[in-house]
């Protein structure tokens, strides 16, 4: 597993990843990775914890955007939490607000998860 | 007295682009800038450095100037790279990469305008300059 | 194929060492090196940048050279600065520096040589070279 | 106050000062202005919480050792804990652990400097 996910574990039907360090091409397919294969398995809630994430580039974000796509077919969802407000703003201005949620903290996230 | 300045060169390899950040992160810090505009400027340079890395030869070097002025911060991004036309470049949108199968990159040049306060390119055949700008906020 | 190489010019300015040692951190996890390694490199890359500085005059600048090879990593400091003979550094020892109202600095030579694993100093009154070498024990 | 000091607090008759950030000359003088308040309100037990230090000059460092050498005076002791391996190791080599005291932990400096 690369050393880019940190942990992942599964809570109420919702699949929750923790990213450590940059999040760049790999570490976008470290993350796609896991959520193709949960949905495989009949998965299709993600959440990110990216608290450990400081730095991402555009390429690494893009492959966010082929797993909201992905994600679309399955009538699945995504959504983020604990983002450094450089992230935040990056995902802002590629869109991926748009057809995924930012929370705040795990909590809110989960709280809507569960809905 | 002469403008200080910092010059990088670095080589064509994965994840280079990051002493780049952590360079422009130790100079913020110098200059008091806001954690916004250090993170603001992080990822454009993250974006500059990736498009210099990708369009050059892997046996070239990639140049990166930060000019440290009174009032702003001026990032030059200097390929030997293949060069491109800014004005071919379509500006992105999600809405027409979602869901039709298209290439869902083509965000770099987009961030870095929204990030930094300007931006101008020079590029031909020989390479390619990213010149780039922030104003300070000072802090507090 | 040429050895892949980082190079960075920095002013003299307050805790510009800390550029180097970014980058040093930014090499050493590409090389895979150990955490203790480099930590290592780290601290003796700040002392040397230190010692470049301080001997510098403001207007000049310290150059560092990062020169990656298969089984080592190889630094140089370079600085303009006055120079000087390391035959005639006394080697510290904390026992001579306590409790005599002794200058307690003097510390950053003894420390490069400790956690380096060699290094050569080329020295002349148009300035100093610092050449570092760690010998890579890679991760596992 | 300094930025490199995060917190400053007492307990036992032991002054507990924790760091954040470059332990450079700035950051030693830092230190050293709050022992040296300190030793003349009659303190003369100080530890350092070096967790947000990941990195020191010897600078820095040489200013512990005109604490320590302060100390003496008054009869008084310093010790670190929560040290990155490479702090630990320049504070050997410098030969500040043959004055004063490396813990692990926060529990064990305040264990041995209440007996
Ligand atoms: N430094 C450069 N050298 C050559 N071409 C470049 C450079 N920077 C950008 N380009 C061109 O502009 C296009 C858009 O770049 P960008 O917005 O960063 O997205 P991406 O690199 O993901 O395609 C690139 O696909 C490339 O054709
Ligand atoms: N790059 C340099 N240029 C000129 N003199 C130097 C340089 N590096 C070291 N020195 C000399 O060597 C002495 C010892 O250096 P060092 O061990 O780093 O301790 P310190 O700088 O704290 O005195 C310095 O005081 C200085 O006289």
């Amino acid at each position: 597993m690369s050393s880019f996910i940190k942990n992942t574990k599964e809570f109420n039907q919702i699949v929750i990843i923790e990213t450590d360090g940059y999040l760049n091409n790999e570490g976008g397919e470290a993350i796609s990775a896991i959520c193709y294969e949960k949905i495989k398995c009949g998965q299709h809630k993600f959440l990110i914890n990216m608290a450990g994430t400081k730095v991402v580039n555009s390429i690494g974000v893009s492959i966010l955007i082929e797993i909201i796509e992905k994600l679309q077919e399955v009538d699945g969802k995504i959504g983020y939490f604990n983002l450094a407000p450089i992230v935040s703003k990056t995902f802002n201005i590629m869109g991926l607000t748009k057809y995924s949620t930012v929370f705040a903290t795990e909590e809110d996230a989960l709280g809507a998860f569960n809905e | 007295m002469k403008k200080p300045s910092v010059e990088l060169k670095l080589p064509i390899l994965p994840n280079m682009e990051l002493i780049a950040t952590q360079t422009s992160e130790v100079i913020a810090r110098h200059m008091n800038l806001t954690e916004d505009q250090t993170g603001e400027i992080s990822i454009a340079l993250i974006e500059a450095c990736i498009n210099a890395f990708e369009h050059s030869q892997t046996d070239n070097n990639v140049f990166i100037n930060f000019l440290i002025e009174e009032d702003s911060l001026i990032i030059k991004v200097i390929d030997q790279g293949i060069g491109f036309d800014k004005t071919k470049v379509e500006i992105p949108k999600i809405e027409n990469k979602i869901g039709k199968g298209e290439r869902k990159r083509g965000w770099g040049l987009q961030l870095i305008q929204e990030l930094m306060d300007s931006v101008e390119f020079e590029s031909n055949s020989d390479g390619t300059t990213v010149t780039m700008k922030k104003i300070i906020n000072k802090k507090h």
